[in-house]
């Protein structure tokens, strides 16, 4: 089981997390940004994440600032 | 005399092109005008501006700190442009993405739903189209019908079947504070 | 678009130069991007090839300047553009076709300076230009637009007189102008076709070969080549010198500048004008030839001046010199950014007035706080 | 296989995060507090340096880092690195940091720049560092265009490759051909290593990786240059998506750039 | 040979700088050859290796420049050498190394432009390195040796005021001293170390990473650094601008000039003294700095002045500048090679003192034939 | 062979000399009436000038040249040749070929310059102008050192070499590598044709201006960039006398420097 | 049978043509040019020139202007 | 008072040299002097030629049209530089190369056969020091003991073994005159 940390101010909604992800655990929120992009959200309610980084290594922007395992 | 105009949006909101009709307008009703972007580095973090100045002589200032109308499509550029309207200047603004607040009093403020109003045209796309039609129903130096040649002198021969849509979205604009009231 | 007819279109002021030069005949485009001038290229890029011109991604300004001299070398016209930190490579190249005689043309759409600077508009680069930033003795023809119409303007008489006397000409333009739009017409070019016939590069086909270049072995021949080079700009300065006066004639003190600054200082004379105060103006079109008999003429009927720049005073210098210590000559000036604006000239000449001596201003300055350059 | 790459890859927190969890990710060290980048929606500059950081935290030698950073969008290192930086012009960050290296010998010095900074105004600079054999490290960032200055046709640019200064796209006669950095660099006698990477997925982020550090470590051996060509997107200039762009990383840019090591003479 | 000793040695100006480099501690040099001052780099080749400092035989200038860039930004002492056309190359750098306060030290031993010129001697390039041939405001410290002992004098003030101050700093020298020996002494290097502790680059270890580094994308802070860099330089004018004068006190006619020709009008100045001629000299060793008040304090009491140059006339603006028209400013010249006698420099003063105006004059000057740029 | 050697090699006189002979050696017609090299007793720039006169003159295209000449002994070129010539910077023939090219296409535009000049301070000028695929002929003389300026270390010196900048020899700690300049042009897609000769025995010579030949005629069939790089001597900064110095282009150069066809699209 | 024509004023005695001929027909003379150097004299009373021209190919300066069989 | 010699002969000779140590000796004796060499690209041809000035005062022109005293070693300079001694100076010539002509009646003429008693001392290399001596006897300001001297320094520790042939050369150059009257 896993968990990651995912900073707003940081993200700049480019979405490759949520195409990284194998368990598609990071979706589109309907939240908006300040640019008025949608945020993405770390989405496990079942707590299917492995803490496999993988979406933390392709964020280009270092806004998946934590990934536990 | 000078008036001056501040245009500005997110990228992709077609503020520059929006400019570009004004001053378009202007030339072609005989004025001198000068249109001037912010360039580079500067645009970075999304928003995006010109200014556009009219002159019955020739302009001086392409680039001023204060302005005598502000068009602002988005919050951010709101909250940047309302600091810098003129004493007395007017600032219209998008209320689809602009909350209507007034941090001012010594300016007048305009707010239109143009978000609205271009998305019941079927596309987001002519926000900035409607926003001019906003603009010349505020300000009497702006000519509708100029701003109708312009907009036809900026699509040009390529893109001529747009032309009816960007016009509706002209004269829907300039309506929207009629129908509002 | 924008074409030979007299219609006034919208357009920005690198894509009037860039078709200015494609209406002047310009056949060879050679260039490397920079802000606030990649414009030109861009334009150039696609219209170069449809009409069958030249163009060339240089892999650098110091390529691309070279690639000029050497298509120039031939008879055609040709031009590079740049901006500001990037012409500062170019000024080997640039002494040498003016050695050579090559008539280069080269556009600076000036950033701020010094080194990397920022892509704010300025005027820094005057120095550089008219005082020739490469080695020793020659001068450019370097003329300074300040309108998007004389963008076009300035771009026929650049290619013109760079021909005409087989000179490396500048157009030192700003990124304020660069970047704006502005009505402008192009007609077509309005200058003869200079005869390049006896000494272009063709190929020694029926005639001996020719060579050009710069070194010479021969002392004497070197001495008297520096001569031809000095004489041949006084012919230049003679005939080529040109400058704008506005209201100088009552005028108790007139306001000079260059380039897109000349806007700003029109409109404050007119300000102060209607404010009952006698101010002219005065605006040297040809930095080099610069007007230094208008200026001292002015000088001569006692008339204050005052150097309006975006830059820490470098044209200043030459108009002091023009003058010999004649008049006062004060000084307004910001060195980047924010142009200086009608109300802050104003401001600063009616302040200049009152105080009647020689003045330094800078409207606004920000405090002067000390700048670590290790900035941690 | 998954287990040793993140080993490798990540920096694995010591301390247990919540719920006795173990941190497999954190921000290198040696980022800058704070830091937010200001580069562009899914540029692969963000990885880029993420890469470099973490290798500079694994041989711990960020206080020994001097940099030299030159012109283009990688200018901005010095905004995101909390190592000391020296600016070079356009195209000189590889004479600069041959002027650092001789001045102290014993500190870490290193390059990143972009593939006009590297190959086309610096291609005389770069390639004479690397036949010097400079004991320096030199990352050129590969995105086939100028990025800084709204992606102009450059030494990498594609053939057919669509810029604001190829309106119809790369044609032979006009542009002619792209360079093979890494190739010319590894033909270079003082170069001791020499790779080509990309970091258009996992996989090739962890190869990048390695190879960031291998061009680190011939360095600190004294071996001569260390060099990485490193594939990446430029979603602004390209007009794609970010997806769309590391999609035309995988699918033709490597087609024509092939991944790989081109020399070590460590090996 | 040469060392640290106060014993006089018979030396190239050339190799008295390049020791005079080592004996100041600078610790890398970096170079390309260029006539005629390639013997400071084959001096240094030897002699940095064997004392394991660094020595680079840089690619070019370019390369060369940003490599004494990089190395002086980490603190330690550093310089190149090169002549004219190839310092021309330099510019950007220049620009830069201004901007960010580098205390880079070059070496320009200038020959014969503009463009390749020749390996003549010559003084062509003063408004390159006085005026800042790279762009945007800045300035460089520039100081001009007159004997072979200053090419080892001012080599160790080159160092001392570049680290001083962190400005680049060049040392103007022509082919004439370059090539020619005389008696020297060297001693120890005169100055203190300079403190760079403070933004030297050395690695962040226990402090904050430091940053060198010239653009600045937010507006006011550019404008503050030029702001900065002008008051840098206007302490640097107050400080460190130095001149020599000789027998102007009673002097009705001073003779000005710099580098070796200073040499020929102190000749020329005894000549004619011993003809009763109240004749004098002044000479700025600091061409920037320039000593703009001492001149004018020349010109306040009444001296003509005759500027002698081997160019067509770049200090002299300089010159009638600082004077303000306030008295006559003739000029003798010959814009390369030989340099200018002692006897010519004797003729026409005597020819200027006649005429009691303003005068141009060029000894010998070869015939005015039309001088066609394509060589045939 | 021999014989064979010479239809190629010389220019073979139709005229009958005296006494009934046939002349089988003149000076190539693309030399300038009464010409008289300046250059050092047993220079090879005499020789390398003379095979690319005979070439001009075998293909007839004299009138047709402009050519691109930069710095270093290789400048005087233009008082022995008659053909027209422009100067360009120490560097820059190749940007300067380049401009005469694009301006004039149906001009045959060659550029000569030494290893200094093409290799160190003109290295991007030069690759990128194969790069491109210019069509332009160029030719580069390698004698391991800037000869005009007196002999200094150069992108060519050989390890080992003395030279006046490097007193004890080219060691790879202060001054790396030499630069393998035939081989980095072949490496690039412009190029055409690419390799390295000779000049130190008949048979050499007799390759070289094959080589000569060939890089003029992928120009004018519009193929490409050609190239030649042409190892000679410098007996003056070598301090051998013409023959030793050619034993060491014979001996030493060729084993660093090995002779050959690179590339060749038209093979 | 060949013949040869050296021109003495563009000869700079290098030597190389004397020890390139094959048959060893051009050697120093003892007459000096203007520098004080020996010149060169073809030197063929035999007839023993074969116009191979392997001289004037390897001449530097073109002072084997002609070359006769 | 300044006094300018120019040393003249074809490379190998040691014409730079031998001005080196003729500048050396006037710097030992405590004099202002300065030398300069021609160079570059005017070396080609194979003369060369140096220039040395003595003075009281700080040298003025280090390079100068006309010469006090002109010492040629060898046919070629003798031609060029005969025209470039001042009225009522001296041209002294090596003439085992040079042959006795005197082109002007205007200057004086010094033959001696340098090569000659170079050769005697079994080496022409030391006809530059020979041709010193024979200087230093015509001309009074330079001093056969500085000269020697000079010698010494030039020659430095390294080359101190071939110090007693050049002295020797010194020695016979000076008494070259003598011998042939
Ligand atoms: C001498 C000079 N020329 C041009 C520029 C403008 N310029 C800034 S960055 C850049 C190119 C950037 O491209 P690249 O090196 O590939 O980096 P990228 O932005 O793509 O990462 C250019 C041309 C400059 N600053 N200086
Ligand atoms: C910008 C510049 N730098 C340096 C020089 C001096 N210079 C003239 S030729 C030359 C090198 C010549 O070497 P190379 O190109 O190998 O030709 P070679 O003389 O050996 O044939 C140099 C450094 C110059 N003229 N211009
Ligand atoms: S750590 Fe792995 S499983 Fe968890 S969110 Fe990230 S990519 Fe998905
Ligand atoms: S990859 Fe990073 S920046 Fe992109 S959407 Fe995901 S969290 Fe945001
Ligand atoms: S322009 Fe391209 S390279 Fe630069 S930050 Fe944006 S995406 Fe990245
Ligand atoms: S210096 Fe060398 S390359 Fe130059 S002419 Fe003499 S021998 Fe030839
Ligand atoms: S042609 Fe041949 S045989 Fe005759 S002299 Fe020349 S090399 Fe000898
Ligand atoms: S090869 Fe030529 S230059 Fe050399 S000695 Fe023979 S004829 Fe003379
Ligand atoms: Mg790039
Ligand atoms: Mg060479």
């Amino acid at each position: 089981m896993g968990k990651i940390i995912i900073d707003n101010n940081r993200c700049k909604s480019c979405y490759i997390c949520t195409t990284t992800c194998p368990k598609g655990l990071i979706k589109k929120s309907s939240k908006t940004n300040r640019l008025g992009d949608y945020m993405v959200e770390f989405d496990d309610p079942k707590g299917e994440c492995i803490g496999c980084a993988m979406c933390a290594k392709r964020c280009p922007d270092m806004a998946i600032t934590e990934v536990y395992r | 005399m000078e008036t001056n105009f501040i245009l500005a949006g997110f990228g992709g909101q077609g503020i520059l092109l929006a400019g570009t009709v004004l001053a378009n307008a202007f030339m072609l009703e005989g004025k001198n005008v000068t249109w001037y972007p912010c360039y580079g580095a500067e645009m970075r973090g999304g928003t995006v501006n010109c200014e556009v100045v009219v002159s019955d002589t020739e302009v001086s200032s392409v680039h001023k700190q204060d302005t005598d109308y502000a068009l602002v499509l988005n919050q951010q550029s709101f909250d940047r442009f309302v600091q810098r309207v003129k004493k007395g200047g007017t600032i219209i603004a998008n209320s689809t993405l602009v909350a209507e607040s007034k941090p001012r009093n010594d300016i007048n403020y305009v707010f239109a739903p143009m978000g609205d109003i271009a998305n019941s045209l079927g596309t987001s796309k002519v926000t900035n189209v409607v926003s001019l039609g906003v603009l010349s129903s505020v300000c009497n130096i702006v000519s509708k019908e100029y701003l109708a040649k312009g907009v036809e002198k900026v699509l040009g021969e390529k893109k001529k079947d747009l032309l009816p849509l960007n016009e509706k979205a002209l004269a829907n604009g300039f309506d929207a504070l009629l129908t509002k009231v | 678009m924008a074409d030979k007819s007299n219609e006034k279109v919208l357009i920005k002021g690198n894509y009037a130069i860039a078709q200015a030069a494609i209406n002047a005949g310009c056949q060879c485009y050679f260039g490397y991007p920079i802000t606030p001038q990649t414009e030109i290229g861009e334009y150039l890029s696609g219209k170069m090839q449809e009409l069958g011109r030249a163009y060339v991604c240089a892999e650098s300004e110091l390529g691309a300047i070279n690639m000029v001299m050497g298509a120039v070398s031939t008879g055609v016209k040709a031009m590079t553009s740049s901006s500001s930190c990037a012409v500062s490579l170019m000024q080997e190249a640039l002494s040498y076709a003016s050695s050579d005689e090559l008539p280069v043309v080269l556009v600076n759409v000036m950033r701020t300076g010094p080194g990397l600077g920022y892509i704010y508009p300025a005027q820094g680069d005057y120095n550089q230009a008219v005082y020739g930033g490469g080695n020793g003795d020659y001068k450019l023809i370097v003329l300074a637009p300040s309108t998007v119409q004389e963008c076009v303007d300035l771009t026929y008489r650049a290619f013109y007189l760079a021909q005409k006397y087989r000179n490396p000409t500048m157009i030192l333009a700003d990124g304020l102008l660069g970047q704006m739009m502005e009505p402008a017409s192009f007609g077509e070019y309005p200058y003869p076709e200079v005869d390049v016939s006896s000494w272009a590069l063709t190929g020694a086909k029926g005639r001996d070969a020719r060579k050009i270049y710069s070194v010479a072995t021969d002392e004497k021949k070197q001495i008297q080549h520096i001569y031809d080079l000095h004489k041949k700009f006084e012919v230049i300065a003679e005939n080529e010198t040109t400058y704008e006066e506005f209201n100088t004639e009552d005028a108790d003190i007139v306001l000079v500048a260059f380039g897109s600054m000349t806007r700003n200082i029109k409109a404050a004379m007119n300000v102060l004008r209607a404010k009952g105060k006698k101010v002219g103006c005065f605006r040297p079109v040809t930095l080099s030839p610069f007007p230094y008999k208008a200026l001292k003429s002015l000088a001569d009927k006692g008339k204050d001046l005052v150097v309006v720049e975006m830059n820490m005073g470098q044209m200043l210098k030459d108009v002091k010199y023009a003058v010999e210590g004649k008049v006062n000559v004060s000084f307004v000036s910001r060195p980047c950014g924010e142009w200086l604006s009608v109300e802050e000239i104003v401001d600063a000449v009616e302040d200049i007035m009152v105080s009647n001596t020689s003045k330094s201003i800078q409207p606004g300055s920000v405090k002067e706080v000390s700048y670590a350059a290790a900035r941690a | 296989m998954q287990q040793q790459e993140l080993k490798e890859g990540v920096n694995i927190g010591v301390n247990a995060g919540e719920k006795g969890m173990v941190q497999v990710f954190s921000i290198p060290k040696s980022m800058k507090e704070n830091f937010r980048y200001t580069f562009c929606p899914g540029c692969d500059h963000g990885i880029a340096i993420r890469l470099v950081a973490e290798v500079i935290d694994e041989l711990g030698i960020r206080e020994d880092i001097i940099s030299s950073t030159s012109v283009g969008c990688a200018v901005f290192l010095y905004d995101f690195l909390e190592v000391d930086c020296v600016e070079a012009p356009h195209g000189r960050a590889l004479a600069s940091a041959t002027g650092v290296k001789r001045a102290r010998p014993d500190k870490v010095v290193f390059t990143y720049s972009g593939d006009g900074d590297f190959a086309s105004i610096g291609l005389a600079e770069s390639m004479h560092t690397a036949l010097r054999g400079e004991k320096v490290t030199s990352f050129c960032i590969n995105n086939t265009t100028y990025g800084m200055t709204g992606g102009q046709l450059g030494p990498t640019t594609m053939m057919g490759q669509v810029t604001t200064t190829s309106p119809t796209g790369r044609n032979k006669e006009y542009f002619g051909y792209p360079i093979k950095v890494a190739e010319h660099i590894a033909l270079c006698d003082g170069t001791a290593y020499s790779a080509r990477v990309a970091l258009d997925s996992v996989p090739h982020i962890n190869e990048a990786k390695k190879a960031i550090k291998k061009a680190f470590q011939v360095q600190l051996d004294g071996l001569g240059f260390g060099f990485v060509e490193i594939l990446s997107s430029c979603p602004t200039n390209w007009h794609m998506t970010p997806e769309e762009a590391h999609e035309r990383v995988r699918n033709e840019m490597i087609k024509v750039f092939p991944l790989g090591v081109f020399k070590d003479v460590s090996a």
